[in-house]
């Protein structure tokens, strides 16, 4: 964080083949309330979407939503596809249901041990509101 | 605009020729279901006793309600034990039926993924699925969960193309075949478009007509779950409008669920509008024995995340369908705001619905003025809607639907779906009742617009304070988001 | 007969002989509250802000439903615990009040074996008395258990005599004082006589007038929870002739409890007419200012003791009072076949009931035929015995009363209490409704026997046999015993 | 047991400060059906009167009932009362909801283990119906 200038500016979708989107358009309402720049991709997104969206708005993190289930194998390989896309310090979120089986779902540490070793910041449960997700990116960027 | 498409039975050469061009080569599945006689052949031993349209018939005649839970893991055992698990622990028999639902893979036609999905399963011991994938398992797995269980099966597969696991589920003597086209679009879609959606579904729906024709009687699932924050009045017209669509292919059993917004006076009068409706458009074109059964589908939006509160959502949403007299109850359970349903959820779900069964015995909603009412202002939109696109169409629903769309006097509020024109909004009343903040385009006779805007001026009242934005988005949290 | 019992207020001569030579010395605790004036003074203190009358009072106008959780165990320390375990769980505070019962010695006014239960309970580290014993352990501690909760208590000490009780309740500043006779002696007695009965509770009546008239609200129970086996009728005549035996000694603020039969129509159909009733009759006697606050009492017949079908019976028992509009929700637990509420049962119940005020919002029953002619059915019910016992009793309530029972025109099935002639026998109706299947000697109008015997009949014919008194025992665990 | 001749007959009541008295009701229309001959005491009855029935009905058995969760301590000291009085080997059984711990009611063992101790040939819970009750003490009879 802070090497490069933030700019208040998210990517919001759902990915995968993951049709859900009400929770990424609450999202997308409170980050424009809170003055972010929002590129908001809806649901069904490929991660390469998600990258092309980083680099125009240029991006200070990418808030991918799973709610599905598929949400560990959907979000396997996309910090690496930012990297190669020259995203190397972009922040990468994911939140929502993102584990099929129970057994992961309700055993968050192991939740959040799978996602960092994917490369992502950090992994929110589906009891965050836009409010703390609002939060604690401001936090990350350094903004408050 | 595009019109190839109309409401117009598939001839059997049509339906073969998609059959084996399009349909089959799928996925390497298809193979195995290449010969219909046989399939049908073997599905109607499989489901003697099993029929989920016979149960259904069976269940009106009886003067009961049947519990519906749902399930689906990644792997034939899970799945297999699971479904035992409920029957055994909760009594599902004989007054039941299942809906199985598949993977998201399988709905997107993803099949690679659905394969490494399975395969991770396995390594992880664990389902990393949210569904069974009926497809890559093919039909003799098919076959080994219908005789593993007591009850009849019906497969949820929807999204935008669900024929060959369609084609699955039947030859493997489950129920299937959902009557969709519309409500996939919104609920689960992104870029088809409708021509696409509906003829897809004409194919689906001509099977279940083969099916039924043949002896094996289908009753197909005509949904209007959409995205789960969506007007009484769209639902039933959705319902309504796929009616026709169906019928059309020949269709005889058909079952109107429901998505229910959770007022129950509205939700109730949603169903009986729908009901009536159906049967009136369907004589209206001449589809003269089809037959309809109700269910509700419980609370399509956020749910709370622990027990005891999604116990009150359980209870109330087997409540609704109970006192409204409709031929299911379906269930969902107290995993909803985690993972699809556990055995043991939906075990407890079961025994939940069960027992209200017995306390409720058949006490019901009375008349009344209100929902003498409601029914009334959801009628006159469903009419007005329905008249619309009828109109537009030239008498083809199929067509009329695709311009009401295109047009906009056919929206929601929120869908993934990209030609969803997205004017109107909704916001829960002082009752719940869900009502056009913004009808946008759609065609709403005065006296129903007058009737919404009285509605939410009642909850101006009551809170006292201005409708906004930000209430409409609490709404779509109000049953999940949990006071401190 | 006995007539020296009459309808007529207590001086205050009257009142305080009987509390210095009956009440007082009935236990060595009598004697910390032989001032009542201190008693007043600490009780407005400890009450403020929790004042389970004004709590009512707010309740209505805010339009908000209480919720009524229920607790007691052996030791003070269990009970605050059990307390305070619930405010936090389950957000009790701030639209909640809790019943807090005391133990079955204590109500026999068997202090002995209650102080050996206490002893017991120590020495095996478990609650081992039914209810906390509130006389054993008097004022200070009642006032300890006051200070630790957030919400107003009232006292559950129903039976016989529960004068002591309510004294020492009442100077800890709890509510309590029930408004009873008729009710006590049917659920809990076995020898008493109804006029001394009345004696008893004429002087608890007259004690929470006190309070009131001093500056402390006080707002009784007047109950209908009999057996758990009666007519909506009957229930509803004993709350209305208690009000007027309340009203007289000063009473101004009654909550009309009534155990649910948990046929939703009927149920909220009682209510409606008990409070209505109770209205006007206490206004024909000239008790002008008496103000009612309604609510339900979960089903008081047996319960089935699996979690599942108790949430079940929990969530219906809730909905009820709900869609009636009852100003409060009792509960029960899932516990309840078993024991008294653990905490952890308790703070789930209320969680689940929370969650329903959520998701139901202000949904009320609409107004109909069916709750119309019910409602019509048990009011000439209820006028019909209320006459009659005013008639006999040449205006005076109390002495009609007795005569009823006397006679058999008042009349239930089941009782321990032997004055009672059990000539009735009530059973369900094909909607779960209690009906008389035989009334006895109950003064029914023709038009209200035959509505009864239709009703009957019609489950008669939905079940395809005679009535038989099998049926009528069965019906008594028709919630608890489950399928196999 | 057939020390005596067997002649159908039970004391069936609850004991103590305990008003329930549906459980005996039902007991008692049941084992009337099944040809006993029944003494019927109601509720809140004390131990001395199950006794004098007893003697009175020349009764095979005695069946309390405790619903309160107050049997334990209402239980202490019937069966020696029986002895005293000549009931050497009339059969006690208690059943309902005897015990106010819920540690202890839903401990069934140990239940058993408390109501063996002070004398009682079985103890049921409150799931047992009418018809099991008189299956066991037909069984305990030897009339089956
Ligand atoms: C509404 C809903 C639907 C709607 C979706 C409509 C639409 N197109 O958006 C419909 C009915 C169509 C639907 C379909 C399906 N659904 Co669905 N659905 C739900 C439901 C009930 C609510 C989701 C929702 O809208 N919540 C409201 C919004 C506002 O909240 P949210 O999404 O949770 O988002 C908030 C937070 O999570 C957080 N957040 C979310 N993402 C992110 C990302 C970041 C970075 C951050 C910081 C925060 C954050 O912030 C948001 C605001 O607070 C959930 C269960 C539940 N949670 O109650 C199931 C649920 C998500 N669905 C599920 C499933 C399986 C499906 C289906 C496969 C069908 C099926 N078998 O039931 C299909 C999916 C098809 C597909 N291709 O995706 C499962 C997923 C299981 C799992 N994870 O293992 C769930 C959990 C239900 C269940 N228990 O079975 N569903
Ligand atoms: C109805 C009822 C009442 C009625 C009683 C009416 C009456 N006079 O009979 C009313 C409302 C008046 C009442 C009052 C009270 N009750 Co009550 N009541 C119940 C309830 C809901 C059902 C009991 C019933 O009638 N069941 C139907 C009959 C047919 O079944 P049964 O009694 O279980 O009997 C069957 C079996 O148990 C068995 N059986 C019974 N006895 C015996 C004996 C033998 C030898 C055998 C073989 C079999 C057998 O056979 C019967 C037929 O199947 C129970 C909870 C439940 N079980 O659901 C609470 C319950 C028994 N009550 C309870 C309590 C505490 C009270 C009160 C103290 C008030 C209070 N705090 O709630 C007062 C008691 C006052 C007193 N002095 O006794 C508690 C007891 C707790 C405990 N054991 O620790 C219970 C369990 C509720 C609870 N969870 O709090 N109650």
């Amino acid at each position: 964080m802070g090497k490069r200038q933030v700019n208040k500016s998210v990517v919001i979708g759902t990915i995968g083949a993951d049709a859900h989107m009400i929770g990424g358009w609450v999202l997308e309402k409170a980050f424009r309330q809170a003055g972010f720049t929002v590129a908001f991709l809806g649901a069904v997104v490929p991660q390469q979407e998600f990258i092309n969206a980083a680099i125009e708005i240029d991006a200070d993190a990418v808030l991918v939503s799973s709610m599905y289930g598929m949400g560990i194998l959907d979000c396997e390989g996309l910090r690496e596809k930012c990297i190669e896309a020259g995203l190397e310090d972009i922040i990468l979120y994911a939140g929502g249901t993102v584990a099929a089986p129970i057994e992961i779902e309700k055993n968050w540490p192991e939740v959040e041990r799978r996602f960092k070793a994917l490369g992502f910041d950090r992994v929110f449960p589906n009891t965050c509101t836009a409010e703390e997700a609002v939060m604690a990116l401001k936090a990350d960027l350094g903004l408050t | 605009m595009d019109t190839r498409i109309r409401n117009a039975r598939l001839s059997d050469d049509q339906f073969f020729k998609i059959r084996k061009e399009e349909v089959l080569p799928q996925w390497e599945t298809g193979k195995q279901i290449e010969d219909l006689d046989e399939c049908i052949t073997v599905a109607k031993e499989l489901s003697q006793g099993k029929s989920y349209a016979l149960k259904l018939i069976e269940a009106r005649e009886k003067g009961v309600q049947l519990l519906m839970p749902q399930f689906g893991r990644a792997l034939t055992e899970y799945t297999i034990e699971g479904l035992q698990y409920v029957e055994t622990e909760s009594g599902l028999a004989p007054d039941g039926a299942w809906i199985i639902f598949s993977d998201s893979y399988t709905r997107k036609l993803d099949f690679e993924r659905a394969a490494a999905g399975i395969e991770r399963s396995k390594q992880e011991g664990l389902s990393m699925l949210n569904g069974w994938p009926i497809v890559n398992f093919g039909v003799e797995e098919a076959r080994r969960i219908r005789r593993a269980s007591q009850v009849p099966l019906t497969l949820n597969s929807t999204d935008e193309d669900g024929r060959l696991a369609s084609e699955i589920a039947l030859a493997a003597g489950w129920n299937g075949a959902n009557t969709r086209s519309l409500q996939e679009c919104v609920a689960h879609c992104k870029d088809i478009s409708l021509q696409d959606e509906i003829r897809i579904n004409q194919y689906e729906s001509r099977l279940a007509a083969i099916y039924t024709e043949r002896g094996v009687p289908i009753c197909t699932h005509n949904a209007c779950n959409l995205t789960g924050y969506d007007s009484a009045g769209y639902r039933a017209f959705v319902v309504v409008s796929q009616s026709l669509l169906g019928a059309e292919q020949g269709i005889k059993y058909q079952f109107l669920e429901h998505g229910l917004n959770m007022n129950m006076i509205q939700d109730i009068a949603m169903v009986r509008v729908t009901e009536r409706l159906c049967r009136e458009y369907c004589l209206r074109f001449g589809y003269v024995d089809v037959d309809f059964f109700t269910g509700g589908y419980p609370f399509l939006g956020a749910w709370p995340p622990r027990a005891e509160e999604a116990n009150a959502m359980i209870a109330w949403n087997a409540i609704i369908p109970i006192m409204g007299g409709f031929r299911t109850v379906i269930l969902k359970s107290d995993d909803e705001a985690f993972a699809t349903p556990t055995k043991e959820g939906m075990a407890r779900s079961v025994r939940l619905a069960r027992h209200l069964l017995t306390i409720m015995g058949s006490q019901r909603i009375p008349e009344s003025e209100e929902l003498r009412t409601e029914e009334a202002m959801i009628e006159l939109e469903v009419r007005a809607i329905m008249e619309k696109c009828l109109e537009a169409g030239d008498g083809d629903m199929a067509i009329g639907l695709c311009r009401g769309v295109e047009a906009g006097w056919v929206d929601t509020m929120l869908t993934p779906w990209k030609y969803n024109k997205g004017h109107v909004m909704v916001m829960r009343d002082a009752q719940g009742a869900v009502r056009y903040w913004n009808p946008g385009d759609v065609p709403l006779p005065d006296e129903v617009k007058a009737y919404h805007r009285d509605k939410l001026a009642e909850r101006e009242k009551k809170e006292g304070r201005k409708l906004d934005f930000q209430m409409l988005v609490g709404d779509l949290q109000f049953a999940s988001i949990l006071p401190k």
